[in-house]
């Protein structure tokens, strides 16, 4: 194993208190008992009555969740172990430590663990407190199910989560934020292939064994296994095959725009991801799609997996400013 | 009615071994798991146990009860995941039946993993069939169920069915596709292994039957 | 090999075309023969009389350099094949991209090529249009030599450019931005570990062997050997022993302020530099050394190596305003 | 004076055989590299004599000079590192002695050999022992001229010295430690590895041996 741990029981812990110390000026720990020490907050949460913005999910996957915390995006990150949904105290405990009285969203993809975590979660904070809190599932991963609500949720949560984030900002009622969250998962769509396992710290190895030249068609951000395994072609080739299901599964017509994500699980390096974009934007051009942006770059990994996705979010004008609305956390800044 | 009695040094017992369990199968249901999940399973368990373990000193002069209701917490707390609230739920309902005592009769420890399975199927809507722990767990209490009320056994015969029932629900899981879990995504993929939750769940069952006297 | 490219002698050309096309707000290629498509110039080059600052060197350190080409940062970088500077040609290219009148100052890390290579573009820019270049090499990987002046540069260029960038936006004349970038080299130490080669594309294979659970420390991000191998330990144990060497480099006493970068070089992901950075403020911390502020992430990589580094910056209330600065590029934004 | 005549077929098989070579060795000077610099000085050749084998037909009617000088602009523009320059600039002045040329005696030759590698030593600043490819060059010019001025060898037995002069000096990088280039840095790191540029050269001093009539 390549990676720099000690007690692989610990790397939570340590990351977070690592995170917090760095990023200081954008966010703290949730000091109480019920949050574990596992709920990231914003230092500008609670500043203004606004919906509270929650994200979270398993840990491994950073910049995802707790990179996205702080203004105009998420108030909180809820952190769980590694590949694994935070447990439901601290994601009660991240409603109390955000809410203004405007209630609450729950963002996260739509994994099993998370939802009954999450709901749990949930459901205290309505007992004990009265507090509304409501949940959109991201379910972006085009490969993963016919049926879109059975979906996983993987690098597309970015943009759900910033739309969210966005539309709270700007003051929109919790309606109105789920709305935001929902229209835009709706428009988002990704895929992905992978060349190698991640490595988890309690195994000391990767999670599967894949041998070096293969890859794997629609994997998943947490290891599971995809639609194929293969030979690893030729960039254009495997870009190719990325966009076809893509593109295929939501109506596009010449002139629409688009907002594109080229997102590396972990050990592509940007050299290979501006590669592969340049392919995205080729078979985009052809089909008269229009970029209207692009991110390049690791927004939501598998630790060291080798490895990439594209997203593609289908705009309109609404959607433009909900992505464009300036937010400022330690892995996304915009003004 | 039997005068089979399981006391505290029983449920003592079996979290013990459970503790040992779940750092002698880390790897093996790990390596289930990543078959078809994301290769967590023994490392969740372990996570739990250990901060059952942890604190388990502290909670040894409450009744039964209480002992699972915290046994069940620290899981539910420290695991998340699928595993977390399942197993939570779990051990947390396990004792209910149980509520202010130091011993129980079969009876009770029957209404006990009844009201166990009954937390993960409500919190995992899974059925058996779906390749998950139900697969195991459901098809256990039942025969437990009929093994001691209709059929007449011993107590620990009756357990003994039940393991035996158990150990085939999570051997059925390996021919079938999951409908529910990290799994149900693979279709086809998935067949041909065994479900991680399956056989944590057997292992656990095992340890139940086991430490019976 | 887990990489996602065409043919290898594309690789260089590729990745520029995707990276203008993704960053078209930001960039544009110099069309001029001169420039041999290697020249990416600054959208704001040229838009006010200022100093020319120009960075540069081989390919696979993304987002060094390109990624910090922007308002505020560097007007242009001159792209080399991979691990190896560009030609004179381009070199030259780019002065006349982006000089005002002012000059322009070339920034790039000591190697022997770059520095034969960007020597006679500047040449030919004071023989053919006289204009004035100069040069400052970043000297910043304490384990490379005894003699500072013959260390080469690695994570700490960040900085160095940086602090340079924000000279020249803030109206500094080139012998204020030299030195700035001069005063910031002075005061920049880095030192890394790998436990991966690279990938290198022509060879569809690691740059040389490394056992699985070995790291070499002081590496180079060519991939050019370190101090030593051994195995990898507890990220604490490595920390220490990055740390040793970079605060017994410059006299450090407490009530010190430090600008930190805990830098992945490609596959070493956030989770452990956050780990890693944990152990660095601790042993700040011991030492009364305050942290100003953190960077943590990839920003000099060598493609998909395993490893990372620490680079201490000390401050000063100058040092502290030029990297405090605004500046809005690809890959590093703040307002 | 002699009339042994090196015409321009001859220098055109040369460059013919420096891009077989670039081709040919590319994994082997690669290999050298990655031991004590970065692992691309094969790939480097590779890239320039893939420009010049692009553009020589383009050539071939040029005079020897112009000939050489697009074969070292080719390079000095297309592969940049420390050999872009350093063999960039051998070519661009290797032909300077024959300008306007169709053929070039014995006397020119060696004053184009000269020229070239005195160009390196201008831009790299590097003298024999500093482990770089002018152990092999510096040694093998020298070893020409006196081999052909003083001791009076004919032309290709002079060259043939040159050779092996030049094939020692490379073999002499071995067991030093570098004071030039990434091995630089190395320290005694760098002992027991052969400086790539030195053998690069040895084998352009190889070709230019090999075709001599
Ligand atoms: N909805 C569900 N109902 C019942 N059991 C489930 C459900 N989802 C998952 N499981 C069980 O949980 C196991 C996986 O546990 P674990 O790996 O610890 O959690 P995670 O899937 O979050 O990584 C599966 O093997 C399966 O037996
Ligand atoms: N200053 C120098 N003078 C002479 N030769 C040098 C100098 N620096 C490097 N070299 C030669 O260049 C070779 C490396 O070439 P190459 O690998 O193509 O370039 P780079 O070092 O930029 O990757 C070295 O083996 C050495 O022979
Ligand atoms: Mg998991
Ligand atoms: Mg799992
Ligand atoms: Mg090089
Ligand atoms: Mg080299």
């Amino acid at each position: 194993m390549k990676r720099l741990i000690n007690d692989p029981y610990d790397v939570v812990e340590e990351m977070l208190a690592g995170y917090v110390t760095a990023h200081k000026d954008h966010v703290v720990l949730d000091q109480t008992s019920e949050a574990q020490g596992r709920v990231v907050v914003s230092k500008t949460a609670k500043q203004k009555d606004k919906v509270g913005v929650i994200i979270g999910g398993g840990s491994g996957h950073e910049p995802l969740f707790l990179g996205y915390v702080g203004k105009g995006f998420a108030d909180a990150a809820v952190i769980g172990n590694i590949n694994t949904s935070p447990s439901p105290d601290p994601c009660y405990a991240s409603v109390k430590a955000i809410d203004t009285g405007k209630g609450c969203i729950y963002l996260y993809g739509n994994y099993a663990g998370d939802v009954m975590n999450f709901d749990m979660g949930a459901e205290k904070a309505d007992e004990e407190d009265g507090i509304r809190v409501e949940t959109v599932l991201v379910t972006d991963d085009v490969i993963s199910s016919e049926n879109i609500e059975d979906r996983r949720g993987i690098a597309g949560d970015f943009f759900v989560f910033k739309a969210a984030g966005a539309k709270a900002e700007m003051g929109g009622d919790l309606d109105a934020v789920v709305a935001a969250a929902k229209k835009c998962n709706d428009v988002t769509r990704t895929m992905g292939v992978a060349m190698s396992s991640a490595t988890l710290p309690s195994k000391g190895g990767p999670i599967f064994e894949m041998e070096d030249g293969d890859m794997e068609i629609g994997m998943g951000i947490h290891g599971e296994p995809g639609v194929r395994r293969g030979k690893i072609e030729a960039a254009d080739k495997v870009i190719d095959q990325i966009m076809e299901p893509i593109l295929a599964d939501l109506p596009y017509q010449s002139g629409d725009e688009v907002y594109v994500l080229v997102n590396s699980l972990g050990a592509t390096p940007l050299m290979d991801l501006h590669i592969c974009f340049r392919r995205v934007a080729e078979i985009l051009a052809d089909k008269g799609i229009t970029i209207y942006k692009s991110l390049i770059g690791s927004f939501a990994s598998s630790m060291d997996m080798a490895g990439m996705s594209v997203t593609l979010v289908k705009l309109d004008a609404e959607m433009k400013e909900l992505l464009d609305y300036p937010c400022d956390t330690p892995y996304f800044k915009q003004f | 009615m039997s005068d089979y009695i399981l006391n505290k040094d029983y449920f003592l017992g079996v979290i013990d071994d459970l503790i040992v369990l779940a750092e002698e199968k880390k790897d093996y249901f790990s390596e289930l798991d990543s078959a078809i999940g994301d290769g967590d399973h023994g490392m969740n368990m372990s996570i739990g146990f250990r901060e059952v373990s942890k604190n388990l000193d502290g909670w040894k002069d409450e009744d039964i009860n209480t002992l699972f209701k915290n046994v069940g917490t620290a899981l539910l707390d420290k695991v998340g995941g699928a595993s977390g609230p399942l197993y939570g739920g779990f051990f947390s309902k396990f004792g209910v039946p149980a509520k202010g005592k130091e011993a129980v009769n079969f009876d009770e420890f029957i209404e006990m993993m009844e009201a166990g399975v009954a937390i993960i199927e409500k919190r995992g809507k899974a059925v058996v069939g779906d390749k998950t722990m139900v697969d195991t767990l459901r098809p256990a209490v039942d025969a437990l169920n009929t093994a001691y009320h209709q059929d007449g056994l011993a107590p620990k015969e009756a357990m003994k069915k039940a393991l035996e029932v158990g150990e085939t629900g999570s051997d059925s899981t390996i021919p079938i596709i999951a409908k529910k879990g990290r799994a149900m995504r693979l279709g086809e993929r998935a067949i041909g292994h065994r479900d991680p939750g399956s056989a944590s769940s057997a292992a656990i069952l095992a340890i139940l039957y086991n430490r019976m006297p």
